[in-house]
Protein backbone atom coordinates (compact mmCIF):
# COMPACT_ATOMS: atom_id res chain seq x y z
CA UNK A 1 0.00 0.00 0.00
CA UNK A 2 1.19 3.51 -0.92
CA UNK A 3 -0.21 7.04 -0.13
CA UNK A 4 1.70 9.59 -1.49
CA UNK A 5 0.61 13.35 -1.13
CA UNK A 6 3.05 15.79 -3.11
CA UNK A 7 2.99 19.56 -5.19
CA UNK A 8 4.45 18.08 -8.17
CA UNK A 9 2.86 16.49 -11.25
CA UNK A 10 3.00 12.53 -11.33
CA UNK A 11 3.58 9.93 -13.58
CA UNK A 12 0.47 8.37 -14.16
CA UNK A 13 0.75 6.22 -17.24
CA UNK A 14 4.73 4.80 -15.00
CA UNK A 15 2.55 4.85 -12.07
CA UNK A 16 -0.41 2.47 -13.52
CA UNK A 17 2.11 0.11 -15.34
CA UNK A 18 4.48 -0.39 -12.08
CA UNK A 19 1.24 -0.66 -10.14
CA UNK A 20 -0.03 -3.54 -12.46
CA UNK A 21 3.71 -4.69 -12.79
CA UNK A 22 4.45 -8.65 -11.79
CA UNK A 23 1.13 -9.78 -10.15
CA UNK A 24 0.45 -13.15 -10.35
CA UNK A 25 -1.85 -13.90 -8.31
CA UNK A 26 -4.07 -10.51 -8.82
CA UNK A 27 -6.27 -10.87 -11.66
CA UNK A 28 -7.82 -7.24 -11.81
CA UNK A 29 -6.33 -3.60 -11.51
CA UNK A 30 -8.64 -0.97 -11.33
CA UNK A 31 -7.49 2.63 -11.59
CA UNK A 32 -8.93 5.98 -11.54
CA UNK A 33 -7.26 9.47 -12.22
CA UNK A 34 -9.19 12.58 -11.75
CA UNK A 35 -8.02 15.60 -13.85
CA UNK A 36 -8.98 19.32 -14.12
CA UNK A 37 -11.78 19.90 -16.16
CA UNK A 38 -11.89 23.24 -17.87
CA UNK A 39 -14.93 25.52 -17.42
CA UNK A 40 -17.36 25.94 -20.70
CA UNK A 41 -16.00 28.14 -22.73
CA UNK A 42 -12.41 27.54 -21.71
CA UNK A 43 -12.64 29.84 -18.28
CA UNK A 44 -10.82 27.97 -16.16
CA UNK A 45 -7.19 29.10 -15.62
CA UNK A 46 -6.36 27.52 -12.61
CA UNK A 47 -7.51 24.98 -10.26
CA UNK A 48 -5.50 25.12 -6.66
CA UNK A 49 -5.97 23.06 -3.92
CA UNK A 50 -5.34 23.62 -0.85
CA UNK A 51 -5.04 20.79 2.21
CA UNK A 52 -4.19 20.15 5.83
CA UNK A 53 -0.45 18.37 6.20
CA UNK A 54 -0.30 16.39 8.64
CA UNK A 55 -3.98 15.36 8.61
CA UNK A 56 -4.33 14.66 4.40
CA UNK A 57 -1.53 11.73 5.09
CA UNK A 58 -3.28 10.22 7.87
CA UNK A 59 -7.07 10.35 6.30
CA UNK A 60 -5.55 8.52 3.15
CA UNK A 61 -3.91 6.05 5.01
CA UNK A 62 -6.74 5.06 6.88
CA UNK A 63 -9.42 5.07 3.94
CA UNK A 64 -6.62 3.15 2.31
CA UNK A 65 -6.31 0.55 4.67
CA UNK A 66 -10.06 0.30 5.40
CA UNK A 67 -10.38 -0.44 1.69
CA UNK A 68 -7.26 -3.11 1.86
CA UNK A 69 -8.99 -4.57 4.88
CA UNK A 70 -12.45 -4.90 3.26
CA UNK A 71 -11.90 -5.66 0.07
CA UNK A 72 -8.40 -7.98 0.59
CA UNK A 73 -6.84 -6.19 -1.68
CA UNK A 74 -3.35 -7.90 -2.58
CA UNK A 75 -2.46 -3.70 -3.01
CA UNK A 76 -3.63 -0.19 -3.16
CA UNK A 77 -2.32 3.02 -4.40
CA UNK A 78 -3.24 6.78 -3.62
CA UNK A 79 -2.10 9.44 -5.24
CA UNK A 80 -3.00 13.54 -4.52
CA UNK A 81 -1.54 16.12 -5.47
CA UNK A 82 -1.86 20.10 -3.76
CA UNK A 83 -1.20 23.71 -5.07
CA UNK A 84 -1.89 25.19 -8.68
CA UNK A 85 -2.83 23.20 -11.59
CA UNK A 86 -4.05 23.89 -15.22
CA UNK A 87 -6.88 22.22 -17.19
CA UNK A 88 -5.99 19.08 -18.24
CA UNK A 89 -3.57 18.13 -15.80
CA UNK A 90 -3.71 14.94 -13.27
CA UNK A 91 -4.75 15.84 -9.83
CA UNK A 92 -4.71 12.70 -8.19
CA UNK A 93 -5.21 9.01 -8.49
CA UNK A 94 -6.26 5.72 -6.85
CA UNK A 95 -5.22 2.32 -7.88
CA UNK A 96 -6.64 -1.34 -6.94
CA UNK A 97 -5.30 -4.46 -7.43
CA UNK A 98 -8.12 -7.98 -6.40
CA UNK A 99 -8.26 -11.43 -7.16
CA UNK A 100 -11.66 -10.91 -9.25
CA UNK A 101 -12.61 -7.64 -10.79
CA UNK A 102 -16.07 -6.79 -8.30
CA UNK A 103 -13.28 -6.10 -5.81
CA UNK A 104 -10.77 -4.27 -7.25
CA UNK A 105 -14.08 -1.67 -9.05
CA UNK A 106 -15.95 -1.65 -5.73
CA UNK A 107 -12.10 -0.75 -3.71
CA UNK A 108 -11.84 1.65 -6.11
CA UNK A 109 -15.06 3.44 -5.92
CA UNK A 110 -14.64 3.56 -2.22
CA UNK A 111 -11.20 5.08 -2.16
CA UNK A 112 -12.71 7.95 -4.83
CA UNK A 113 -16.20 8.40 -2.65
CA UNK A 114 -14.39 8.37 0.76
CA UNK A 115 -11.37 10.68 -0.03
CA UNK A 116 -13.92 13.07 -1.57
CA UNK A 117 -15.53 13.51 1.37
CA UNK A 118 -13.44 12.79 4.56
CA UNK A 119 -9.51 13.53 2.84
CA UNK A 120 -8.70 17.28 3.64
CA UNK A 121 -8.42 19.01 0.13
CA UNK A 122 -10.50 21.98 -0.66
CA UNK A 123 -10.38 22.88 -4.60
CA UNK A 124 -10.47 26.71 -5.70
CA UNK A 125 -11.21 28.03 -9.25
CA UNK A 126 -9.36 30.81 -10.38
CA UNK A 127 -11.30 31.54 -13.65
CA UNK A 128 -11.77 34.78 -15.79
CA UNK A 129 -14.58 36.16 -13.76
CA UNK A 130 -12.89 35.22 -10.82
CA UNK A 131 -11.98 32.82 -7.73
CA UNK A 132 -13.67 30.84 -6.05
CA UNK A 133 -13.85 28.18 -3.61
CA UNK A 134 -15.80 24.68 -5.32
CA UNK A 135 -18.88 23.84 -3.15
CA UNK A 136 -19.21 20.01 -2.05
CA UNK A 137 -22.24 18.40 -3.51
CA UNK A 138 -25.01 16.86 -1.56
CA UNK A 139 -24.44 13.84 -3.74
CA UNK A 140 -20.65 13.34 -2.62
CA UNK A 141 -22.34 13.18 1.16
CA UNK A 142 -24.84 10.87 -0.02
CA UNK A 143 -22.68 8.60 -1.97
CA UNK A 144 -20.85 7.20 1.24
CA UNK A 145 -24.38 5.28 2.72
CA UNK A 146 -23.94 2.56 0.09
CA UNK A 147 -20.86 1.48 1.39
CA UNK B 1 -3.81 25.09 21.93
CA UNK B 2 -3.18 25.83 18.00
CA UNK B 3 -6.20 26.79 16.11
CA UNK B 4 -6.15 25.75 12.55
CA UNK B 5 -8.23 27.62 9.46
CA UNK B 6 -8.43 26.18 5.48
CA UNK B 7 -10.13 27.23 2.85
CA UNK B 8 -12.67 30.01 3.08
CA UNK B 9 -12.56 29.86 6.66
CA UNK B 10 -9.49 30.75 6.79
CA UNK B 11 -9.38 33.48 4.42
CA UNK B 12 -12.65 35.22 6.21
CA UNK B 13 -10.93 34.71 9.17
CA UNK B 14 -7.66 36.20 7.75
CA UNK B 15 -5.02 33.62 8.89
CA UNK B 16 -3.88 29.88 8.83
CA UNK B 17 -3.28 29.39 12.22
CA UNK B 18 -3.29 31.16 15.98
CA UNK B 19 -2.72 30.44 19.29
CA UNK B 20 -5.85 30.28 21.65
CA UNK B 21 -5.53 29.65 25.64
CA UNK B 22 -9.06 29.40 26.12
CA UNK B 23 -10.74 27.11 29.32
CA UNK B 24 -14.07 25.96 26.69
CA UNK B 25 -15.16 22.91 27.59
CA UNK B 26 -16.49 21.49 23.70
CA UNK B 27 -15.37 22.22 20.12
CA UNK B 28 -19.13 24.77 20.06
CA UNK B 29 -17.82 26.69 23.20
CA UNK B 30 -14.95 27.84 21.85
CA UNK B 31 -16.71 28.87 18.34
CA UNK B 32 -18.86 30.89 21.15
CA UNK B 33 -15.84 32.08 22.39
CA UNK B 34 -13.76 33.04 19.13
CA UNK B 35 -17.43 34.43 17.67
CA UNK B 36 -17.53 36.59 20.25
CA UNK B 37 -14.17 37.92 19.77
CA UNK B 38 -14.28 40.13 16.39
CA UNK B 39 -16.68 39.86 13.47
CA UNK B 40 -14.72 38.17 10.99
CA UNK B 41 -14.88 35.31 12.93
CA UNK B 42 -18.66 35.45 13.72
CA UNK B 43 -19.24 35.86 10.24
CA UNK B 44 -16.92 32.59 9.11
CA UNK B 45 -18.60 30.79 12.20
CA UNK B 46 -22.33 32.06 11.41
CA UNK B 47 -23.60 28.80 10.29
CA UNK B 48 -21.90 25.63 11.26
CA UNK B 49 -23.70 23.35 8.91
CA UNK B 50 -21.39 24.18 6.73
CA UNK B 51 -18.21 23.64 8.69
CA UNK B 52 -16.29 20.84 9.84
CA UNK B 53 -13.81 20.57 12.32
CA UNK B 54 -10.99 18.41 13.11
CA UNK B 55 -9.64 17.30 16.92
CA UNK B 56 -5.72 16.22 16.46
CA UNK B 57 -6.18 15.63 12.65
CA UNK B 58 -9.67 13.56 13.46
CA UNK B 59 -13.11 15.05 12.27
CA UNK B 60 -15.40 14.93 15.38
CA UNK B 61 -18.75 16.73 16.02
CA UNK B 62 -18.87 20.38 17.40
CA UNK B 63 -20.15 18.75 20.86
CA UNK B 64 -16.87 17.01 20.95
CA UNK B 65 -14.70 17.79 24.42
CA UNK B 66 -11.80 19.75 23.88
CA UNK B 67 -9.80 18.48 26.94
CA UNK B 68 -6.37 17.32 26.03
CA UNK B 69 -6.95 18.30 22.46
CA UNK B 70 -3.75 19.97 20.93
CA UNK B 71 -4.88 20.92 17.53
CA UNK B 72 -8.52 22.04 16.03
CA UNK B 73 -9.12 23.12 12.42
CA UNK B 74 -12.07 24.68 11.02
CA UNK B 75 -12.75 23.88 7.63
CA UNK B 76 -16.02 23.98 4.64
CA UNK B 77 -16.43 20.44 3.53
CA UNK B 78 -14.18 18.82 1.91
CA UNK B 79 -13.70 18.89 -1.94
CA UNK B 80 -10.65 16.43 -3.01
CA UNK B 81 -10.41 13.40 -5.48
CA UNK C 1 -13.06 5.21 -29.36
CA UNK C 2 -11.05 2.11 -30.24
CA UNK C 3 -10.94 -1.81 -30.39
CA UNK C 4 -7.92 -3.45 -30.78
CA UNK C 5 -7.93 -7.23 -30.71
CA UNK C 6 -4.06 -8.55 -31.41
CA UNK C 7 -1.97 -11.47 -29.93
CA UNK C 8 0.80 -9.32 -29.22
CA UNK C 9 1.40 -7.76 -25.70
CA UNK C 10 0.36 -4.10 -24.93
CA UNK C 11 2.04 -1.45 -23.06
CA UNK C 12 -0.71 -0.95 -20.60
CA UNK C 13 1.05 2.02 -19.08
CA UNK C 14 1.77 3.84 -22.55
CA UNK C 15 -2.12 3.05 -23.32
CA UNK C 16 -3.61 4.35 -19.74
CA UNK C 17 -1.02 7.47 -20.18
CA UNK C 18 -2.36 8.34 -24.15
CA UNK C 19 -5.76 7.75 -23.34
CA UNK C 20 -6.24 9.98 -20.41
CA UNK C 21 -3.86 12.44 -21.98
CA UNK C 22 -5.17 15.64 -23.44
CA UNK C 23 -8.66 15.91 -22.03
CA UNK C 24 -9.53 19.24 -20.49
CA UNK C 25 -13.37 18.63 -20.71
CA UNK C 26 -13.03 15.02 -19.12
CA UNK C 27 -12.79 14.64 -15.09
CA UNK C 28 -12.39 11.01 -14.60
CA UNK C 29 -10.55 8.62 -16.07
CA UNK C 30 -10.71 4.80 -15.23
CA UNK C 31 -8.67 1.90 -16.35
CA UNK C 32 -9.44 -1.98 -15.97
CA UNK C 33 -6.91 -4.70 -16.51
CA UNK C 34 -7.20 -8.19 -16.67
CA UNK C 35 -4.37 -10.15 -15.74
CA UNK C 36 -3.65 -14.15 -15.91
CA UNK C 37 -3.79 -15.44 -12.31
CA UNK C 38 -1.90 -18.25 -11.53
CA UNK C 39 -3.75 -21.14 -9.65
CA UNK C 40 -2.69 -22.31 -6.53
CA UNK C 41 0.50 -23.50 -5.71
CA UNK C 42 1.97 -21.94 -9.12
CA UNK C 43 0.60 -24.56 -10.80
CA UNK C 44 -0.79 -22.74 -14.27
CA UNK C 45 1.92 -22.71 -16.71
CA UNK C 46 -0.36 -20.64 -19.59
CA UNK C 47 -3.69 -19.55 -19.94
CA UNK C 48 -4.73 -19.63 -23.87
CA UNK C 49 -7.61 -17.82 -25.33
CA UNK C 50 -9.32 -18.62 -28.45
CA UNK C 51 -11.61 -15.94 -30.13
CA UNK C 52 -13.60 -15.86 -33.47
CA UNK C 53 -12.06 -13.51 -35.70
CA UNK C 54 -14.77 -10.99 -37.23
CA UNK C 55 -17.20 -11.50 -34.68
CA UNK C 56 -15.18 -10.44 -31.54
CA UNK C 57 -14.20 -7.02 -33.27
CA UNK C 58 -18.28 -5.92 -34.03
CA UNK C 59 -19.14 -7.24 -30.48
CA UNK C 60 -17.03 -5.36 -29.06
CA UNK C 61 -17.15 -2.38 -31.36
CA UNK C 62 -21.04 -2.57 -29.87
CA UNK C 63 -20.00 -2.67 -26.72
CA UNK C 64 -17.79 0.11 -26.43
CA UNK C 65 -20.56 2.24 -28.94
CA UNK C 66 -23.60 1.26 -26.83
CA UNK C 67 -20.87 2.58 -23.33
CA UNK C 68 -20.46 5.63 -25.08
CA UNK C 69 -24.06 6.11 -25.68
CA UNK C 70 -25.35 5.21 -22.18
CA UNK C 71 -22.53 7.44 -20.15
CA UNK C 72 -22.22 10.20 -22.85
CA UNK C 73 -18.04 9.30 -22.59
CA UNK C 74 -15.77 11.04 -23.94
CA UNK C 75 -14.10 8.03 -25.12
CA UNK C 76 -13.60 4.17 -24.95
CA UNK C 77 -10.97 2.09 -25.20
CA UNK C 78 -10.97 -1.33 -25.47
CA UNK C 79 -7.82 -4.18 -25.67
CA UNK C 80 -7.95 -7.33 -26.16
CA UNK C 81 -5.27 -10.14 -26.77
CA UNK C 82 -5.93 -13.62 -27.63
CA UNK C 83 -3.31 -16.35 -28.53
CA UNK C 84 -0.95 -18.22 -25.08
CA UNK C 85 0.10 -15.91 -22.03
CA UNK C 86 1.89 -16.87 -19.18
CA UNK C 87 1.21 -15.75 -15.48
CA UNK C 88 0.97 -12.44 -14.77
CA UNK C 89 0.56 -11.40 -18.36
CA UNK C 90 -1.93 -8.49 -19.23
CA UNK C 91 -5.08 -10.16 -21.26
CA UNK C 92 -6.80 -6.95 -21.67
CA UNK C 93 -7.34 -3.27 -20.99
CA UNK C 94 -10.51 -0.99 -21.08
CA UNK C 95 -10.37 2.50 -20.66
CA UNK C 96 -13.01 5.18 -20.33
CA UNK C 97 -13.34 9.05 -19.79
CA UNK C 98 -16.33 11.10 -18.67
CA UNK C 99 -16.69 14.59 -17.11
CA UNK C 100 -17.74 13.01 -14.10
CA UNK C 101 -16.38 9.50 -12.34
CA UNK C 102 -20.06 8.18 -11.58
CA UNK C 103 -20.23 7.71 -15.45
CA UNK C 104 -16.64 6.61 -15.51
CA UNK C 105 -16.89 3.61 -13.44
CA UNK C 106 -20.33 2.55 -14.59
CA UNK C 107 -18.95 2.66 -18.37
CA UNK C 108 -16.36 0.36 -17.12
CA UNK C 109 -17.68 -2.26 -15.20
CA UNK C 110 -20.35 -1.85 -17.94
CA UNK C 111 -17.66 -2.38 -20.72
CA UNK C 112 -16.31 -5.53 -18.86
CA UNK C 113 -19.75 -7.58 -17.96
CA UNK C 114 -20.62 -7.10 -21.33
CA UNK C 115 -17.20 -7.87 -22.59
CA UNK C 116 -16.61 -11.14 -20.77
CA UNK C 117 -20.11 -12.89 -21.40
CA UNK C 118 -20.82 -11.67 -25.02
CA UNK C 119 -17.39 -11.40 -26.87
CA UNK C 120 -16.42 -14.49 -28.44
CA UNK C 121 -13.67 -15.11 -26.20
CA UNK C 122 -13.02 -18.73 -24.62
CA UNK C 123 -10.14 -19.47 -21.66
CA UNK C 124 -8.20 -22.60 -21.69
CA UNK C 125 -6.04 -23.38 -18.52
CA UNK C 126 -2.89 -25.38 -19.44
CA UNK C 127 -1.69 -26.20 -16.11
CA UNK C 128 0.53 -29.66 -14.49
CA UNK C 129 -2.58 -31.08 -14.21
CA UNK C 130 -3.17 -31.17 -17.91
CA UNK C 131 -5.15 -28.72 -19.49
CA UNK C 132 -9.00 -27.43 -19.13
CA UNK C 133 -11.82 -24.93 -20.68
CA UNK C 134 -12.67 -22.15 -18.24
CA UNK C 135 -16.41 -22.52 -17.00
CA UNK C 136 -18.44 -19.43 -17.41
CA UNK C 137 -19.79 -18.73 -13.92
CA UNK C 138 -23.61 -17.94 -13.64
CA UNK C 139 -22.73 -14.76 -11.46
CA UNK C 140 -21.08 -13.16 -14.94
CA UNK C 141 -24.50 -14.04 -16.87
CA UNK C 142 -26.47 -12.46 -13.57
CA UNK C 143 -24.34 -9.33 -14.09
CA UNK C 144 -25.72 -8.41 -17.31
CA UNK C 145 -29.36 -7.99 -15.39
CA UNK C 146 -28.06 -4.86 -13.41
CA UNK C 147 -27.48 -2.65 -17.01
CA UNK D 1 -22.82 -22.22 -45.68
CA UNK D 2 -20.02 -22.30 -43.44
CA UNK D 3 -20.26 -23.70 -40.08
CA UNK D 4 -17.45 -22.50 -37.25
CA UNK D 5 -16.42 -24.46 -34.19
CA UNK D 6 -15.08 -22.68 -31.15
CA UNK D 7 -13.85 -24.25 -27.56
CA UNK D 8 -14.14 -27.63 -26.66
CA UNK D 9 -16.72 -27.95 -29.94
CA UNK D 10 -14.37 -27.63 -31.62
CA UNK D 11 -12.55 -29.68 -30.07
CA UNK D 12 -15.05 -32.45 -29.38
CA UNK D 13 -16.12 -32.27 -32.79
CA UNK D 14 -12.81 -32.24 -34.15
CA UNK D 15 -12.43 -29.34 -36.55
CA UNK D 16 -12.95 -25.80 -36.76
CA UNK D 17 -15.28 -25.23 -39.61
CA UNK D 18 -16.58 -26.61 -42.27
CA UNK D 19 -19.17 -26.39 -45.58
CA UNK D 20 -22.46 -27.80 -44.87
CA UNK D 21 -25.75 -28.03 -47.17
CA UNK D 22 -28.68 -28.33 -45.32
CA UNK D 23 -32.53 -27.60 -45.48
CA UNK D 24 -32.60 -27.18 -42.02
CA UNK D 25 -35.15 -24.22 -41.35
CA UNK D 26 -34.15 -23.02 -38.13
CA UNK D 27 -30.36 -23.59 -35.88
CA UNK D 28 -32.25 -26.44 -34.02
CA UNK D 29 -33.00 -28.38 -37.44
CA UNK D 30 -29.82 -27.45 -38.20
CA UNK D 31 -28.34 -29.10 -35.04
CA UNK D 32 -30.89 -32.09 -35.21
CA UNK D 33 -29.61 -32.59 -38.50
CA UNK D 34 -25.67 -33.10 -37.41
CA UNK D 35 -26.31 -34.93 -34.15
CA UNK D 36 -27.83 -38.10 -36.48
CA UNK D 37 -24.83 -37.92 -38.71
CA UNK D 38 -21.88 -38.88 -36.32
CA UNK D 39 -21.25 -39.41 -32.47
CA UNK D 40 -19.54 -36.79 -32.22
CA UNK D 41 -21.71 -33.99 -33.18
CA UNK D 42 -24.44 -36.00 -31.02
CA UNK D 43 -21.85 -35.30 -27.72
CA UNK D 44 -21.36 -31.90 -29.00
CA UNK D 45 -24.74 -30.70 -28.99
CA UNK D 46 -26.11 -33.18 -26.49
CA UNK D 47 -26.76 -29.90 -23.78
CA UNK D 48 -27.78 -27.01 -25.97
CA UNK D 49 -28.15 -25.22 -22.49
CA UNK D 50 -24.35 -25.71 -22.61
CA UNK D 51 -23.96 -23.84 -25.78
CA UNK D 52 -24.37 -20.71 -27.85
CA UNK D 53 -25.03 -19.49 -31.25
CA UNK D 54 -24.05 -16.96 -33.89
CA UNK D 55 -25.56 -16.09 -37.50
CA UNK D 56 -23.31 -14.59 -39.08
CA UNK D 57 -21.37 -13.29 -36.17
CA UNK D 58 -24.67 -12.21 -34.40
CA UNK D 59 -25.81 -14.10 -31.04
CA UNK D 60 -28.84 -15.43 -31.57
CA UNK D 61 -31.36 -18.17 -30.27
CA UNK D 62 -31.76 -21.75 -31.51
CA UNK D 63 -35.12 -21.09 -32.75
CA UNK D 64 -34.17 -18.58 -35.14
CA UNK D 65 -34.43 -19.10 -39.04
CA UNK D 66 -31.68 -19.96 -40.98
CA UNK D 67 -32.70 -18.23 -44.21
CA UNK D 68 -30.23 -16.39 -45.77
CA UNK D 69 -27.37 -16.82 -43.22
CA UNK D 70 -24.24 -17.31 -44.81
CA UNK D 71 -22.02 -18.56 -41.50
CA UNK D 72 -23.08 -20.16 -38.08
CA UNK D 73 -20.96 -20.61 -35.43
CA UNK D 74 -21.56 -22.94 -32.40
CA UNK D 75 -19.38 -22.43 -28.88
CA UNK D 76 -19.69 -22.56 -25.11
CA UNK D 77 -20.50 -19.47 -22.71
CA UNK D 78 -17.93 -16.93 -23.70
CA UNK D 79 -15.18 -16.38 -20.66
CA UNK D 80 -13.43 -13.26 -22.07
CA UNK D 81 -12.26 -10.23 -19.84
Amino acid sequence: MRVVVQQEPFDFGAEAARFADGRHDMGAVVTFTGIVRDLAGGDLDAMEIEHYPGMTEKALTAIAEEAVARWSLGDALVIHRYGRMAPGERIMMVATAAPHRKDAFAAAEFLMDYLKSRAPFWKKEHGRAGAGWVAAKDEDEAALTRW
Amino acid sequence: MDVLYFAWVRERIGLPKERVDSEAATVADLVAELSAREDRYAAAFADLSALRVALDQELVDFDAPLAGAREVAFFPPMTGG
